[in-house]
């Protein structure tokens, strides 16, 4: 675990290396990558299972002197950074490899290496952080690396829009996480997570503080892992390349949220307020972007919607208490939402289009791409034996437990709704009739499928590390013993897993009975151009609103300062330099040219002169 | 060499090339551009040594040198004489700007040889003139002389400005010697009077006795000396209202003559509200420290939000520095370590970015004659070297960690946080509005469909790349590992809040 | 105060000179107002002779009297003094220059009503003129030279000037 | 011995001066300004005249400067002269307010 700090490096290096030389290496550049991050899963894999027998592990060294103030940077591998190392350096190998295929003919093609590298460098980086100053740094990396992947595509005027957006977005929350947790250094006196633990267990921080801060710092994780209402920019990310999707915006970066929550779990579980509001937003996001997945479109956008709403469940299990529901989902969602991610880039690499009002009848030609999409979509339905159903099964239960039973009613229904979009999803791409005209299908080449299956085997079996079946020892193993992270296993009521279980199933077979057989007309909810359906369609107008509201503010308040700046500032300045331009006019009017004149007031100045001193004798007094 | 002669060798060492510009015929082009960039390299040479000298654990006032230099008598017979005494020093504080000026200065140079395109000989000379002026503000132990290389930095950028400028040249350079006379007037005032009244103008010296409460000068007056002084370098800074000026210089200036403005002479501002305004007045300092910390967070989103809409890039620019320069005065106004400490990072920084942005600026505007954001678009494609430095500069400009920027961003504010909660917490808005106004122009520029057919060869190449390499490096260097930095202005910073009472 | 000879004198030559000098402002005519301050020249001159400057007297009259005003004379003559052209200054100058003048006189004659300077016997009016040949070619003998370059300069300046030029004579 | 007093000849001086420079600042043509010129010129001579015979010593110089002065003075009037002739041949007038060429 000494050696924990070169995971990160291992991408850092990819990335320079690319930048440097990436150009004459063409394609082989993916060579790099891919040897780089499977160097970082194999520490990764190593740190994982040392980590199982030894305690944690922390380094650190002073980064910068303030005063007598010392910020260290350094790393830290417990058990939440040593899961968190394996599964990014996994997703991210596994993405790696992916690329090579996916991406192959691009010119920028080592490029996008290169940004992988740099985000996969900030997002080891992030897990290891022993400090929430740390944190933050890596935070924002991960922030640019995902800012520059979404906007690879940069002559789309769609896809810089995209960037930019995610990149404002997230900055707000990255703003409240800064104020959070700059609060939290004056009240404890350090960034340092062990520290700042200690501080807030001995009570030493007030209430509201911790409320405060803990509320603020949760405005980061919303930015990040787009929750309402800053959710937006998420679904839009999706102008990127497809394996950046898969990587950043559905296994890492935006759990990144998640983790955040996760690792300053004892400040949230200090403050009922808090959690309240964590679980609140969560389960408020699982229900409102599961009701959007539900009409759109674009095969990306669905999977964006659901991971919304898949993140937002997160947070409900966090703000549930459920600690380890809330982590056992991110990861088997890891797992799963890359393999789906993963298989709708091999079903756009085939079909070349993303709309899946003109795909169909895929199932056939895409051997390998099509049951691993199926095995994705179980999983996340929740349906029994996946590793879906298990999380899944914690978080209801954690939410029943957790005291809020409204909160309870809502992940079900999102539940309900998730095994509905998804497979709507999937008999739309998978069977029927092919409605587009694409000539020719191919399943794509097996640098893809490869990952995809070990993805695959993942989110079956990922499931099985947590179940009330073969007992919790993903939760011991997390928890191990510390209270303030709550309990390993929540022994919800039996019911719940049956609940859940009809959930999805009856969700899935209202999708099988609506796009499948179709013997439900698609349009039994409300026709299309129907009220529902448009404001479901167009996302609640949120875009439309903040576009009126804080688009319009701040170009409004700029407007307002130009003309400050212009006409009152510059005004002022035209004032003064006028009245000087006067004066010399006047000035340059006394010049007539006259000789009298001139001499007449040398003159007069001069007799003015000579009265005074004939009348003072020569001194003023 | 003598230590101490090493300070004055290395503040006067561009005349030595102004004479040797002034033998050259104008004609030789190539020799006078040759001859220019190495006259500035005698100047980093030596600061570098100081610097290498302070790392290895030596003391810095072994460089410190004082001469008798004028010495008069009042009216008064019996008065005591005033002596002006040509003294140089370096603490921590001024060590890391001198670096910081003959860094920017060789890479200005550098960058000249490129974007002016007439009478080489007379730029460099001016150039380097302004070089000795910058050197010598940041040097100069007394106020006489410190207002005597302060003036010799104003005449040099003025003509650098009025004929090497674009169209509107004359006009901006008018406005900058208006504005920058009228501030240096104030500050000869306050010299004057301070002069006047102690009888001295070592600044060490002044800095004790104005701590001392039995001192000659009543609180009251003290305060007014204060306001003049912020007014002074308030126009340098500059603080929101006294900014017209700069934008600009920032648009017709020469992007070469721009590095040093925005790179260095801005700086000068910050430097005396520091040395002067926090050094020698630390009580009326704290005492407006809520108006300072207002008037920063005026600065920074009052820049901001006009950034945000300006259609030209250089414009944004200008306004960003404005926006730059509050978080220098959020810093000071927090009058703790953190926040002090912030400033001068900012300081530091800043001048590295905007370096950095207005050579990338004045590369693009050379191959393509615009600057404006709307005519400019996907240039990541014809230039995608230049476009990648640019969105990098922006990002360390908005503040992202592993950059300059943030480290300095983060300490004002978590200065700041700790007395005024509730201004910082207004203040932060300009962050998030930093990143829109800077991604809304890189990308408006750099992203999207190419607005016209560029050519092969567009990108930087050559000695292009020094620069750019340079700074991007010193700006990583600062962001990943800030106690290169930190660490020289440790006693410097133990000083003022010594002063503050900290 | 005994109204002596020289006393008398004093008053009739002082009369006749400001007269003159009243006058020269007063007249309409040109060359009578020249004519009104040969009157004030010439009573200078009597003055000069009563402080006992018999030489300076006699070059007062060769010079002021005789050349000066002859071409004073010339050039009125040479040019057209009576033009209907309006004046470009107004009255107010007039005035404020009066009392200004005024104002000065009687500021400076404060100064002196009262200068009663004690006298001591001289011999200036001894061998005036042997004496004041004395002064200029021993004491003053670098200043007179001076003198004579400058009235040189001053004679090839004022022909120059005053010469037409080539090209207009060519016109004319 | 005089029985008139050294203040009378100054007084005298002064009126005369006073006349000169009431000429020279108000008359328009300019043959005028210049003899109001040698007028005052000429006050001046009387003053130093006086002083040479007046005062604790007196002595020759005074009446030695009056005659430089009176040099000055005439190598003045005729290089005045000669200025106002070339200035008439240009702008056919000896009105001095109308002679700006300085405006501007």
């Amino acid at each position: 675990m000494e050696n924990a700090w070169l995971i990160p490096l291992f991408p850092l290096l990819s990335f320079l290396l690319l930048l440097l030389i990436g150009k004459r290496m063409k394609e082989a550049s993916a060579y790099v990558g891919i040897l780089m991050t499977l160097a970082s899963l194999v520490f990764s894999i190593l740190v994982l299972f040392e980590r199982f027998q030894e305690p944690s592990y922390l380094v650190k060294f002073n980064w910068l002197t303030i005063g007598d103030m010392h910020l260290t940077a350094g790393f830290e591998v417990n058990q939440l950074n040593a899961l968190m190392l394996f599964i990014v350096s996994l997703v991210s190998f596994l993405v790696h490899t992916y690329s090579k295929g996916y991406m192959h003919g691009d010119e920028r093609f080592h490029i996008f290496y290169a940004y992988l590298g740099l985000f996969t460098f900030a997002m080891l980086g992030l897990v290891i952080s022993p400090n929430i100053l740390q944190t933050y740094i890596f935070w924002e990396l991960v922030g640019v690396g995902s800012f520059l992947l979404i906007g690879f595509y940069y002559y789309k005027e769609e896809a810089k829009a995209a960037a930019k957006k995610a990149f404002i977005m997230t900055r707000i929350g990255d703003v409240g996480l800064l104020i959070g947790m700059i609060l939290l250094f004056w009240q404890t006196k350090s960034f340092e997570y062990s520290e700042i633990f200690k501080a807030v267990e001995a009570g030493s921080v007030s209430n509201t503080m911790i409320t405060l801060t803990a509320i603020l710092i949760f405005i980061g994780a919303i930015g990040k892992s787009g929750q309402f209402p800053l959710h937006t920019w998420l679904p839009d990310a999706m102008e990127g390349p497809t394996p950046v999707s898969a990587l950043i915006h559905a296994a890492t970066m935006v759990a990144a949220g998640v983790y955040l929550v996760a690792a300053l779990f004892p400040v949230f579980s200090a403050s009922k307020t808090a959690l309240l509001t964590v679980a609140v937003i969560g389960g408020f996001t699982a229900i409102f972007a599961a009701s959007i997945g539900i009409v759109q479109t674009d095969i990306k956008r669905v999977l964006a919607y659901s991971t919304v709403s898949q993140l937002g469940y997160m947070m409900l299990a966090l703000g549930s208490a459920g600690y380890v529901a809330g982590v056992f989902h991110l990861m088997t969602h890891a797992f799963f939402k890359a393999l789906l991610f993963l298989a709708a880039g091999s079903v756009i690499h085939a079909v070349h289009t993303q709309n899946i009002e003109e795909m169909g009848g895929l199932w056939k030609k895409l051997k390998w791409t099509a049951p691993l999409f199926l095995i994705g979509t179980l999983a996340i339905s929740g349906v029994p034996g996946l590793s879906g159903f298990f999380s899944k099964d914690e978080i209801l239960a954690a939410a029943w437990e957790g005291g809020h039973p409204v909160l309870f009613i809502l992940a079900l229904i999102a539940a309900f709704m998730t095994a509905f979009y998804m497979f709507r999803l999937f008999f739309m791409v998978f069977t029927g009739e092919n409605r587009g005209n694409q000539k020719e299908v191919h399943e794509s080449p097996s640098v893809m499928t490869l990952p995809m299956l070990v993805l695959g085997i993942l989110a079956i079996v990922g499931g099985y590390v947590n179940t009330p079946w073969f007992g919790s020892f993903l939760g011991d193993w997390l928890v191990d013993g510390n209270t303030a992270l709550g309990h390993a296993h929540i022994e919800g009521p039996a019911w719940i897993m049956f609940a859940a279980t009809i959930v999805s199933l009856a969700g899935i077979l209202l999708a099988y009975l609506i796009y499948g057989k179709r013997s439900i007309a698609p349009d039994w909810l409300s026709g299309k151009g129907g009220i529902l359906h448009t404001i479901l369609y167009n996302k609640f107008y949120i875009d439309e609103f903040y576009q009126i509201t804080i688009v319009a503010i701040t170009k409004g308040i700029s407007y307002f300062l130009r003309f400050i700046d212009v006409f009152i500032v510059e005004g002022l300045v035209k004032a003064v330099t006028g009245m000087v331009q006067g004066l010399g006019n006047i000035g340059s009017k006394l010049q007539s040219g006259q000789v009298q004149t001139y001499g007449a007031v040398a003159f007069l100045g001069l007799a003015v002169l000579v009265v005074i001193y004939a009348l003072t004798g020569g001194y003023l007094r | 060499m003598n230590l101490q002669s090493i300070l004055s060798i290395l503040v006067f060492s561009p005349l030595l090339g102004i004479i040797v510009l002034a033998l050259l015929p104008k004609t030789q082009e190539k020799a006078v551009k040759a001859i220019g960039i190495l006259a500035t390299l005698p100047a980093l040479i030596l600061s570098l040594a100081v610097y290498a000298h302070f790392l290895a654990g030596k003391n810095l006032s072994d460089f410190s040198i004082s001469v008798p230099w004028i010495k008069f008598r009042g009216i008064n017979a019996q008065e005591p004489f005033f002596t002006v005494s040509y003294e140089l020093a370096v603490s921590g504080f001024q060590l890391v700007l001198v670096v910081l000026t003959a860094i920017v200065s060789t890479l200005a140079a550098i960058g000249a040889a490129k974007f002016i395109k007439k009478e080489w000989k007379g730029y460099y000379m001016l150039f380097l003139l302004l070089l000795t002026g910058m050197l010598g503000v940041f040097t100069a132990e007394n106020l006489i002389l410190f207002f005597i290389f302060f003036e010799i930095t104003l005449i040099p950028t003025f003509f650098l400005i009025g004929k090497w400028g674009y169209f509107e040249k004359e006009k901006a350079a008018y406005s900058f010697l208006l504005y920058n006379g009228l501030g240096s007037a104030v500050l000869l005032i306050v010299i004057m009077i301070l002069f006047a009244k102690t009888g001295t103008s070592n600044i060490e010296i002044l800095r004790q006795m104005m701590a001392d409460p039995s001192g000659p000068l009543k609180d009251g007056f003290k305060l007014g000396l204060f306001i003049a002084l912020l007014i002074a370098f308030g126009v340098k800074l500059p603080i929101f209202p006294l900014h017209t000026w700069m934008l600009r210089v920032h648009v017709q200036a020469p992007p070469s003559v721009v590095m040093i403005h925005s790179g260095i002479l801005l700086k000068i501002g910050a430097y005396g509200l520091i040395r002067f305004g926090m050094g020698i007045f630390p009580k009326q300092f704290e005492s407006l420290a809520t108006l300072i910390a207002i008037l920063g967070v005026i600065n920074l989103l009052y820049g901001a939000f006009l950034a945000f809409i300006q259609t030209d890039f250089k414009m944004v620019l200008a306004y960003s520095s404005i926006s730059h320069m509050g978080i220098v005065l959020i810093g000071l106004a927090a009058m703790n370590e953190a926040g002090i400490q912030g400033a001068i990072f900012q300081v530091v920084s800043h001048g590295l970015i905007s370096a950095l942005l207005f050579f990338l600026v004045g590369v693009i505007y050379e191959r393509t004659e615009t600057s404006f954001i709307d005519k400019l678009g996907g240039l990541a494609k014809g230039m995608p070297l230049a476009a990648g430095f640019l969105l990098a500069a922006a990002m360390a400009s908005l503040g992202l960690p592993g950059m300059s920027g943030f480290v300095s961003e983060f300490m004002a504010f978590l200065g700041l946080f700790k007395v005024e909660p509730w201004i910082a917490a207004v203040g932060t808005i300009g962050i998030i509005m930093t990143a829109a106004y800077l991604l809304r122009a890189v990308l408006g520029m750099t992203y999207g469909k190419a607005r016209r057919e560029f050519d092969g060869g567009l990108d930087l190449k050559g000695a292009e790349l020094v620069p750019v390499f340079v700074l991007m490096l010193l700006i990583v260097l600062i962001g990943v590992y800030p106690s290169v930095l930190s660490s020289p202005l440790q006693a410097t910073l133990e000083t003022i809040l010594l002063g503050l009472g900290g | 105060m005994t109204f002596t000879g020289e006393f008398i004198a004093f008053m009739a030559l002082a009369l006749v000179a400001i007269i003159g000098g009243v006058l020269l402002l007063n007249l309409n005519k040109v060359v009578h107002m020249v004519v009104a301050l040969i009157f004030t020249f010439v009573s200078i001159a009597g003055i000069y002779i009563l402080l006992s400057a018999e030489f300076v007297a006699a070059v007062q009259v060769l010079i002021y009297s005789g050349a000066i005003t002859i071409i004073m004379l010339f050039g009125i003559m040479l040019t057209k003094p009576y033009d209907d052209s309006e004046a470009k200054t107004g009255k107010w100058r007039k005035i404020l220059v009066f009392l200004g003048v005024v104002g000065f006189a009687i500021a400076v004659y404060l100064g002196i009503y009262n200068f009663d300077i004690k006298q001591q016997p001289s011999t200036l009016h001894e061998d005036n003129t042997m004496q004041i040949g004395k002064a200029l070619y021993t004491q003053y003998i670098i200043p007179f030279e001076f003198v004579s370059v400058l009235l040189l300069a001053a004679l090839i300046g004022a022909i120059i000037l005053a010469k037409r030029e080539d090209k207009e004579a060519d016109k004319e | 011995m005089s029985q008139v007093p050294a203040s009378a000849f100054l007084a005298l001086a002064l009126i005369l001066f006073c006349i000169g420079l009431y000429g020279a600042l108000t008359k328009r043509n300019t043959v005028i300004v210049l003899i109001s010129i040698e007028l005052m010129l000429n006050a001046v001579n009387i003053n130093l005249v006086t002083f040479s015979k007046y005062g604790l010593y007196p002595s020759i110089n005074g009446q030695v400067f009056a005659l430089f002065a009176m040099a000055v003075a005439a190598a003045e009037a005729a290089v005045g002269l000669a200025i106002l002739m070339a200035l008439y041949r240009n702008k056919k007038t000896v009105h001095i307010d109308e002679m700006n060429e300085m405006k501007n």
